[in-house]
């Protein structure tokens, strides 16, 4: 049998673990194994992108339990996809690390990176929603303590906020798993979601609320108004390759929204299909406008980026609330953009913050930079995608969202994100040119320059921007054919609870 | 029958020293008189309903069960030194005892 | 604020000793794993045997001395003794505690220390607490006095002298002489 | 750009021809959008005058820049704004062409702040980027209805739609749409304020951007969609007074401009409005003087702005108040510009001339709205007066006019010949188009109106002498107008300064510098730094999400009895419920809260005892103390009191909100307990000895079932300890050296009556430990208690005897110790890959020795090891270091040459 | 007794959500943990009440359902690992920020207790 | 009769426990608090002993040592905070 699937679970747990246990002072040999897996888990994860690509679905049945009894895990496309995804991400922002951690070993800062790509993978392949639920906390634990990395009054500030909230959006998800296990008795997603159909009329109510609370808590990881003012702080104060990495986060958050509210709580849920829609679609649009409005009035670059994260988060989760096959292809292609632009204007700010020293990142006049056309044409490709002007990937993704708009939504969605993007455009347009251009005098004698690595890793990232682009056809073949597997959870449900076990051989 | 009413005399008479205990806890005026009920009476009650126990199961499973003087044990050997040390807190933080209280407690850090 | 330097720091580590390092330790640990397991069976025998030898191994830097019982028979005596006092502790508080408290004479008594190993003071001062009408309240630092909060006192010299004789002493020779 | 004017030459004749020549590249198929380009004649004449000037301005800036500027990257970016300009007028696809049409806004905000030193530069490159990148997306958004009616967005079907767009329901706004898209690119008004502050380029690029190709991209929309759009009122309307409007409003203006470049931008506005005005009239003759137009202006105004530039160069100012009598100095340039400036004033024998001429005819020829189209002959005369007045501005208050006031260079030379040579070039071309139309632009202009009109093409004639009519007439009023109100302009001006001071540059700032207090406004009201804000709206959306949801519910009560109630558990809840509130009422008093709190822990592993859950009272209880240990140790470095500063109302609040959020969890636990539901739990009853080999089920679901959570949670432990460790590590603290009485610490730390008890038990906590983890799988226990156990019997070790005496017993690394534990956990799982399982699958088997007798061996006791020791590790990791803050903070905090520093073990 | 249960859940996470609203870290902590044990207590019910039936096999018995106090089990473990990564966090805060405030500045309204 | 004694023992362990409760309510000291709080522990003990007789089963009894050992540590650890503040040092 196959183990391929159990790999991105495995290896960062093994790499975090081994991390841990190697001497502190052996700088390079840590560096290079944490680079290593993460080169590693690459490789896996396109293998496993490949592998969805051909195959519908693949289960992984943990101690060899048949499902729904034992846990599983569940290769389909849209899996695949968060999971190369995260691992570029990852390889990247672990590369950056690398190059700045400088003199200072990063063990930890290394080992916790894995330990969430650990949650983060596990979350995107795990088809059991207690098991969601651990590795929800794996993840969090790591990213709580990722950001407090560097220490510091606005991180420890920021951190606290963070972390109680989540701590509290985590016993709402188990408060919210009880009742969906209290009253259909399972807990694997494929299980629930048939069983979810025979729910009567009378209790529908109670897995509704269940529901909601769990969308709730997808929500406050996604970073949904109203529960998304935790973010701006947190990421901004987080550590450049840390905020990178967190990219991936706020996703985890909608592509839980996306799995369970297709699957369980899907078209075919009866009594409560689409629960979550008439509570996603006003929330995600509210997102943009208020984060919008967030974009614009960010004194600080970072503070910036980090709302538009949470614009992002809020187009997603629109394109989520559509509820169509070309809306959710239009979601995850938009999803990945952002993602990796995201990541890439974090790193940036960073190399743009060292170069103004005290000026760091505010959106005032300050030392002219080292690398000013450099940074500053890196930045206006990001800025560009980001903001969804042509020919870069947030345009693509933009012009996809909308199309898929039909009716009163179109109405909505075209509007607020037009207006958005030009708001977005505004905001954007007068940070860089404040920083790059409204600039007082010399270049600081002290600021470093940007290192290969690091030029590498935003690079890089910028450049699977691009290929979205270049390769935008072949993605969205793969997206599209996603969608429809997500649209059609039955497939789903077939292929977990139709999976049978190796028999052991004491039975 | 006769297990039985071995088993609920242990019982009845340990419950009544823990209750005993406990409302010299609330009932003494000061804490160091208030002291003596769990330290002694309380320790004790649990220990008779230990002994109910140990007889009671030995009879009913027809093999000696012991286990519970391990609790016991447990119990009295820890009991008074948690007294102590709660005494010592509190005679650190100096806590008044009632006026007719004999003998003055040391200062606290003197020998 | 200042620190005394702790004294027990400087307790010497004892190099490991593979073979039964506290011999009356084992013997009491291979007695309450059949306690805890509550059957006696060959298994459980064989396996309290060798938890006996391996916990007192892994602890044995956690015990500073080697204790030994001098004289067994005057330690049965003194555990009967005290076991009696606790009996007989307990009637006595029941009646003090349930009858009006107003009548009550507490003291701080001073009890001066013959006894020097920390292990026997603390049984001394555990028995203290478990008999009649006495807790013992702290241990002066140079362990020399024991002080003990009695709940009801006629005479204090009294109360000391027959504390002192009748559970000091006989710790005092089962550990000392 | 030679190459690219060489490659479009080659395809003349097939264009003159009439054809359509496309190229087409499949792209993102899916999005409707392929990589398809076509090259008509309208097409073809744009391209032409996007290379053809395109090489000019190239060769003039190689003169006109300063050795500080970096040639390369002005040339780099007219690449790729030539590219994209290229592009708009080349594109087969609607989407493609939006595409192209961003690119060149993008790199004319890159242009315009060429010299991003200079606050104007930035704010005009700025303001430029807002204004057409809105318009961009307005013609994204118009570009996406008109797929959605055509089903397409390629041009040949969209042209060929053109009576399906007109009459369907979203016609308006894809018109609205698409309208807007063009009018912010081609300034018009009231969207024409960014141009004049796009000024402050370079002139190479204004000349090119900003007069010949960029601000067309918007006239070009309205060429290219002629088939589609146009012909309706609504276009009519639309598009011919925002064109009027323009035209007017933008040659008034252009009179009273002082800047040479500012001029000339009112005055390409103005001639943007004209072009405009014309294809809104619906007539297809119209068009054709349109797209003529165009052509002339590029060529005119081109070599205007290359003049203007040439002066600015040579003088160092473009202020017309100070630059005077320029022919003395430089006669060549003054000849060129002058010949240009007439033509711009449309005196006959020069381009401009001509295309006047048949706009002015075209104004006459309106047959829509009679009641006011007398109106529109008459202000475009008025248009034709200004604009020969500032034409003749330009040559008279530059040229001559007396002597130049203190220029900042003096005296002023020729530019070097390469700045003259475009210019002459251009001026020709007005010239041989003005005297030879037939000869010259005709056939592109055939081409050109072909690919518009379609073969609905009109009989149409250009020439320079159509006889003495109305539009000659027109003209002449124009150029005699002109020059009177020229000579009158004292007063003129006066009135200008009186009347017209609003800057739009100051409003548009203004707007956005509002638009951003607002927004700061909103933000931080929302966003106001308070977790106690962020943390309630947490609980009140989902107070209200799960109370909406909950609605329809008929009743909480389900169909199943509820069990009676004894008087022990009534006691024990309410002992747990006093407690609880208590907990909340003392609060303040933290101490005392940790008391009461520790007793709701007590009851809850009572009911879980109550209820047939051992496991989880052992586990509950051995967590509780580890937890208040914990708190203590923390609470030593925190005020022993909270301070009360929640007034009244925020009290009253959060009890709401608490109570709300509290009871919706008590209601529908009571709704769930009372209704029946059908589980996979018998499943684990079932096979729990079978399959997993033992007989609690719950530690064999943790082992065994769910083995793969019990990693993750381990997992999680192990996490914490790293992270509380890289926490401390140099945390530094104030540490209070008395209690919150002001009372000093005892000085006694380590009791010795307690010392010797923690020893006594530790070995019998070790015994207890090992007893519970051998019983874990068949009876209450288990790894994660036992481990608990042993960390508990550590940490009384900890507390009686201190960190020194401790780790000179037990110098453990305990972070490796939980990293070890979690990775045995992972290789005995990972062992059943050997066997061809998955991931955790557990073996078990009994084995029968003699004396010993039989006994069960099993894998997830190896497992289970791994929980153990991962227990204590990340437990001790946590405690340990906990304890040792206290120890390194004090250290630092003592005077360095103090003697007290008692438990440096050694 | 479910009524007794649902009641104990509610009051233990209604006075757990209070003091999470508090403005100190100690007292949010202390809610977090009194909030945990509603959860727990929460989840395992969940499974519905049995008495006298420990989901260890034996003769012929009859067995609460393992599976929530299973997840409780989990819960627990995690609630205890997130509980003391946020004290620690406190005492971080309480450095860094100087105070004990979940928003790093004392309140202007201060009143001594 | 057994069941009547043990549910009569019980109910006065019971209120052994609500009366340690007050004491820890009330106060007034700290000590006071720390003392009801282990006095409460003990109770426990016996309450979950009794219960296992109730029960007839002894699954109950490594909760009650548990309780124990855990009653122990933490009411050394309390006052252990008041002598010294650091409870670990
Ligand atoms: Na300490
Ligand atoms: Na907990």
């Amino acid at each position: 049998m196959s183990h391929l699937i159990i790999l991105p679970v495995l290896l960062p747990l093994l790499t975090g673990v081994l991390l841990l246990l190697l001497p502190r002072k052996r700088r390079l040999l840590i560096h290079t194994v944490s680079l290593a897996s993460a080169a590693l888990l690459m490789v896996f994860t396109v293998q496993l992108l490949l592998r969805a690509n051909g195959i519908g679905y693949e289960v992984y049945a943990l101690g060899n339990w048949a499902p729904p009894f034992g846990i599983v895990l569940v290769l389909d496309k849209l899996s695949a996809l968060m999971l190369a995804l995260t691992s570029t991400l990852a390889f990247f922002s672990l590369l950056y690390t690398a190059a700045e951690t400088g003199q200072r070993s990063g063990q930890t800062l290394h080992a916790l990176s894995h330990f969430l790509l650990l949650g983060v993978n596990g979350a995107f392949l795990t088809g059991d929603i207690f098991n969601l639920f651990v590795f929800f906390e794996i993840l969090l634990l790591s990213s709580y303590s990722l950001l407090l990395q560097g220490g510091g009054p606005a991180r420890a500030k920021a951190g606290l906020h963070y972390v109680v909230l989540n701590l509290a959006g985590s016993g709402m998800f188990l408060i919210a798993v009880a009742i969906l296990y209290g009253l259909t008795g399972t807990l694997n997603l494929a299980d629930m979601a048939q069983r979810v159909t025979q729910v009567s009329a009378a209790d529908a109510p109670l897995v509704a609320a269940a529901a909601v609370l769990l969308l709730l808590v997808f929500g406050l990881k996604g970073a949904v108004m109203p529960l998304y003012f935790w973010l701006p702080r947190a990421y901004a104060s987080a550590t450049a390759p840390v905020a990178a990495l967190f990219a991936i986060m706020t996703k985890v958050g909608v592509y839980a929204i996306i799995r369970v509210y297709s699957l369980v709580f899907g078209d075919e849920a009866g009594e409560l299909a689409g629960v979550a829609l008439p509570w996603l679609w006003p929330l995600a649009l509210l997102t943009i406008v208020f984060s919008v409005i967030g974009v614009l009035a960010a004194r600080e670059l970072r503070i910036q980026i980090a709302y538009l994260v949470i614009v992002s988060v809020g187009t997603l989760l629109a394109g989520v609330a559509l509820n169509s096959e070309a809306a959710l292809s239009a979601t995850l292609y938009y999803l990945l953009h952002s993602t990796w632009i995201c990541a890439a204007l974090f790193l940036l700010a960073d190399q743009i913050v060292r170069q103004r020293g005290s000026s760091e990142d505010r959106i005032a006049s300050g030392p002219a930079l080292r690398q000013g056309i450099l940074l500053g044409s890196l930045f206006l490709v990001a800025a560009v995608s980001i903001v969804g002007l042509p020919p870069l990937s947030g345009f693509i993704g933009k012009i996809l969202l909308l199309q898929a708009a039909t009716g009163t939504q179109a109405v909505w969605l075209w509007s607020i994100i037009l207006v958005a993007s030009l708001a977005v455009l505004t905001a954007l347009s007068r940070s860089g040119s404040t920083i790059f251009w409204r600039t007082t005098s010399e270049t600081l004698d002290n600021a470093p320059a940007a290192g290969r690595f690091c030029l590498t890793a935003i690079f890089g990232l910028l450049a699977l921007g691009v290929a979205l682009v270049i390769f935008g056809d072949t993605v969205l073949e793969y997206t599209g054919a996603l969608a429809q597997q997500i649209m059609q959870p039955q497939g789903y449900i077939d292929a977990v609870l139709g999976h049978t076990v190796k028999e052991l051989p004491h039975e | 029958m006769l297990i039985e009413i071995i088993v609920s005399v242990a019982v009845l008479i340990g419950a009544s020293f823990a209750l005993i205990g406990s409302i010299g806890l609330v009932r003494l005026p000061d804490f160091y008189l208030r002291l003596h009920g769990p330290a002694k009476a309380t320790t004790l009650g649990v220990g008779g309903v230990l002994i109910g126990s140990m007889i009671y199961f030995s009879a009913s499973e027809q093999s000696v069960s012991l286990h519970e003087l391990l609790v016991a044990m447990f119990l009295f050997i820890t009991a008074p030194v948690s007294a102590h040390i709660v005494a010592k807190a509190a005679l650190h933080i100096r806590l008044p005892c009632i006026e007719r209280t004999k003998g003055k407690p040391w200062q606290s850090g003197e020998s | 604020m200042s620190n005394p330097r702790p004294s027990h720091l400087a307790q010497p580590l004892r190099s490991k000793r593979l073979w039964l390092p506290h011999k009356a330790l084992s013997i009491y640990m291979w007695l309450l794993w059949l306690l805890l397991v509550n059957e006696i069976s060959a298994g459980h025998v064989l396996l309290g045997g060798f938890l006996a030898w391996l916990i007192p191994y892994l602890t044995q830097s956690f015990w500073p001395e080697e204790m030994v019982l001098r004289k067994p028979g005057v330690a049965g005596r003194f555990i009967l003794l005290v076991l009696w006092d606790i009996v007989v502790a307990n009637a006595i508080l029941a009646v003090r505690i349930l009858g009006p408290t107003r009548k009550l004479q507490p003291a701080f008594i001073e009890v001066p220390l013959d006894i020097k190993q920390d292990f026997a003071i603390t049984l001394l001062a555990s028995t203290i607490s478990l008999t009649p009408g006495t807790v013992s309240a702290d241990l002066s630092e140079d362990r020399s006095a024991l002080l003990v909060h009695v709940l009801h006192v006629d005479d204090a010299d009294t109360t000391v002298s027959a504390m002192k004789a009748r559970y000091e002493a006989p710790l005092k020779e089962i550990f000392e002489c | 750009p030679a190459t690219s004017l060489a490659l479009l030459l080659s395809y003349l004749p097939r264009i003159f021809a009439g054809e359509t020549v496309y190229f087409h590249q499949p792209w993102l198929t899916l999005l409707g959008m392929d990589l398809s380009l076509r090259l008509d004649g309208l097409s073809f004449m744009f391209a032409l005058l996007i290379t053809g000037i395109g090489l000019l301005v190239v060769l003039y800036a190689r003169y006109y820049l300063s050795k500080n500027d970096s040639l390369g990257r002005l040339y780099a970016l007219l690449q790729v704004f030539m590219m994209a300009m290229l592009g708009i007028v080349m594109s087969d696809n609607i989407l493609l062409m939006v595409v192209f049409w961003e690119l060149t806004s993008l790199s004319s905000f890159l242009l315009i702040s060429y010299w991003s030193g200079k606050t104007e530069a930035r704010k005009g490159a700025r303001m430029a980027l807002t204004v057409t990148g809105a318009g961009g997306l307005a013609l994204l958004a118009g570009a996406l209805v008109i797929g959605n009616i055509v089903g397409s967005y390629n041009f040949g079907d969209i042209l060929a739609a053109g009576d399906l767009i007109r009459a369907h329901d979203l016609y308006p706004l894809a018109l609205a749409l698409i309208l807007l898209g063009a009018f912010t690119k081609s300034a018009q008004f009231p969207f024409h304020f960014w141009l004049p502050h796009a000024m402050s380029a370079p002139t190479p690029v204004s000349a090119y951007l900003h007069s010949a190709t960029m601000v067309k991209a918007g006239v070009f929309l309205l060429a290219r969609m002629y088939p589609a759009l146009a012909g309706t009122d609504l276009w009519f309307y639309s598009v011919s007074s925002v064109g009027l409007a323009t035209l007017v409003y933008a040659a008034y203006t252009a009179m009273f401009k002082h800047d040479l470049k500012g001029l000339l931008a009112f005055s390409t506005i103005s001639h943007l409005g004209l072009i405009t005005l014309l294809f809104g009239l619906n007539s297809p003759l119209a068009a054709v003087a349109a797209i003529f137009h165009i052509i002339n202006h590029a060529t005119f105004k081109a070599s205007l702005f290359m003049a203007a530039g040439a002066i600015d160069h040579e003088t160092g100012t473009r202020d017309m108040l100070r630059i005077n009598g320029m022919w003395k100095y430089m006669p060549i340039t003054a000849t060129v510009a002058m010949v240009a400036a007439a033509a711009m004033a449309g005196v006959p024998l020069l381009n401009g001339f001509l295309s006047k001429e048949m706009f002015f005819a075209e104004t006459l020829g309106l047959e829509a709205a009679p009641q006011i189209t007398w109106l529109v002959p008459i202000l475009a005369t008025l248009a034709g007066v200004f604009a020969v007045a500032y034409s003749y501005r330009f040559i008279h208050d530059v040229f001559f006019n007396g002597e130049p006031v203190d220029l900042p260079k003096f005296p002023p030379h020729e530019p070097p010949l390469y700045m003259i040579v475009p210019m002459a070039i251009l001026v020709i071309l007005c010239v041989l188009v003005g005297i030879w139309p037939n000869v010259t632009v005709a056939p592109f202009l055939h081409a050109a109106s072909l690919a518009v009109l379609g073969s609905s093409l009109p009989e149409y004639k250009i020439a320079l002498w159509h006889g003495i009519n109305l539009p000659l007439l027109m003209s002449f009023i124009a150029l005699a107008g002109g020059l009177l109100l020229y000579y009158q302009r004292k007063g003129l001006f006066a009135f200008y300064e009186r009347r017209f001071r609003s800057d739009e540059k100051i409003v548009f700032e203004a707007r956005v510098q509002r638009s951003v207090r607002i927004s700061q406004s909103i933000t931080k009201r929302l966003e106001n730094g308070s977790l106690q804000r962020y943390f309630g709206l947490f609980v009140a959306a989902a107070v209200i999400g799960v109370g909406v949801e909950l609605w329809p519910l008929a009743s909480f009560t389900g169909p199943l009895a509820a069990s009676s109630v004894d008087f022990i558990s009534v006691l024990a809840a309410l002992v747990l419920i006093v407690s609880a509130i208590g907990t909340v009422l003392l609060h303040h008093n933290r101490f005392a809260a940790l008391l009461l709190l520790s007793v709701v822990g007590l009851v809850v592993a009572l009911i879980f005892v109550r209820f047939s859950a051992p496991d989880l009272a052992l586990t509950q209880l051995s967590v509780e103390i580890v937890t208040i240990v914990l708190l203590m140790l923390a609470l030593y470095f925190l005020p022993q009191i909270t301070p009360n500063e929640s007034n009244p109302l925020r009290v009253g609040r959060d009890v709401v909100l608490a109570g709300a959020a509290g009871s919706g969890i008590g209601l529908m636990a009571w709704a769930v307990l009372t209704r029946p539901y059908d589980t996979i739990a018998d499943y684990y009853l079932a096979n729990s000895v079978s399959g997993g080999g033992g007989t609690n089920v719950v530690n064999v679901i943790l082992v065994d079932f769910r083995g793969f959570d019990t990693l993750g949670e381990i997992t999680v432990l192990l996490i914490a300890a790293v992270a509380i460790y890289a926490m401390i590590y140099k945390l530094q603290l104030p540490l209070a050296n008395a209690d919150g009485t002001g009372r000093v610490w005892s000085t006694d730390p380590y009791p010795p009556i307690l010392m010797v008890l923690a020893r006594i038990l530790f070995p019998l906590a070790l015994m207890v430990s090992f007893y519970v983890f051998l019983r874990g799988h068949n009876l209450p226990g288990g790894g994660f208690i036992a481990g608990l156990i042993t960390s508990v019997a550590l940490i009384l070790q900890y507390v009686a005897s201190g960190n020194g005496w401790v780790q000179q017993r037990l110098n453990w690394n305990y972070r490796s110790v939980a990293a070890g534990g979690v990775l045995l956990a992972t290789v005995t799982g990972l062992a059943s890959w050997l066997f061809g399982y998955p991931l955790l699958t557990s073996t078990f088997t009994y084995l029968n020795w003699p004396v010993v007798g039989k006994f069960e061996i099993a894998s997830a006791m190896a497992f289970d090891t791994g929980v153990y020791i991962t227990v204590v590790g990340a437990t001790l990791v946590i405690l340990s270091n906990l304890g040792k803050l206290a120890q390194t903070t004090y250290a630092d905090a003592l005077p360095v040459t103090s003697p007290a520093k008692p438990e440096e073990a050694t | 007794m479910e009524a007794l249960i649902a009641i104990v859940i509610a009051v233990m996470s209604s006075c757990g959500i209070y003091l999470m609203l508090r403005g100190r870290t100690f007292p949010v902590i202390v809610g977090l943990t009194l909030f945990s044990y509603a959860v727990n207590v929460f989840i395992f019910v969940m499974g519905r009440l049995h008495t006298d039936a420990p989901a260890v096999i034996a003769e012929g018995a009859s067995y609460a359902d393992p599976l929530p106090q299973a997840l409780v089990l989990t819960a627990i473990v995690i609630s205890f690992a997130m509980t003391a990564f946020l004290l620690v966090l406190a005492l971080r805060a309480r450095a860094e920020l100087g105070n004990d405030h979940v928003d790093g500045h004392d309140a202007e309204d201060v009143k001594s207790p | 009769m057994l069941t009547t004694a043990v549910v009569i023992a019980m109910g006065m362990v019971g209120i052994a426990i609500a009366l340690n409760l007050l004491r820890l309510v009330i106060g007034p000291s700290l000590p006071d608090r720390i003392l009801a709080l282990d006095t409460m522990y003990v109770n426990a003990i016996a309450l979950l002993i009794l219960f296992g007789i109730y029960q007839g089963a002894d699954v109950y009894f490594e909760a009650a040592l548990l309780i124990a050992v855990m009653g122990f540590v933490g009411t050394v650890a309390l006052s252990k905070y008041l002598l010294r503040g650091d409870i670990i040092e």
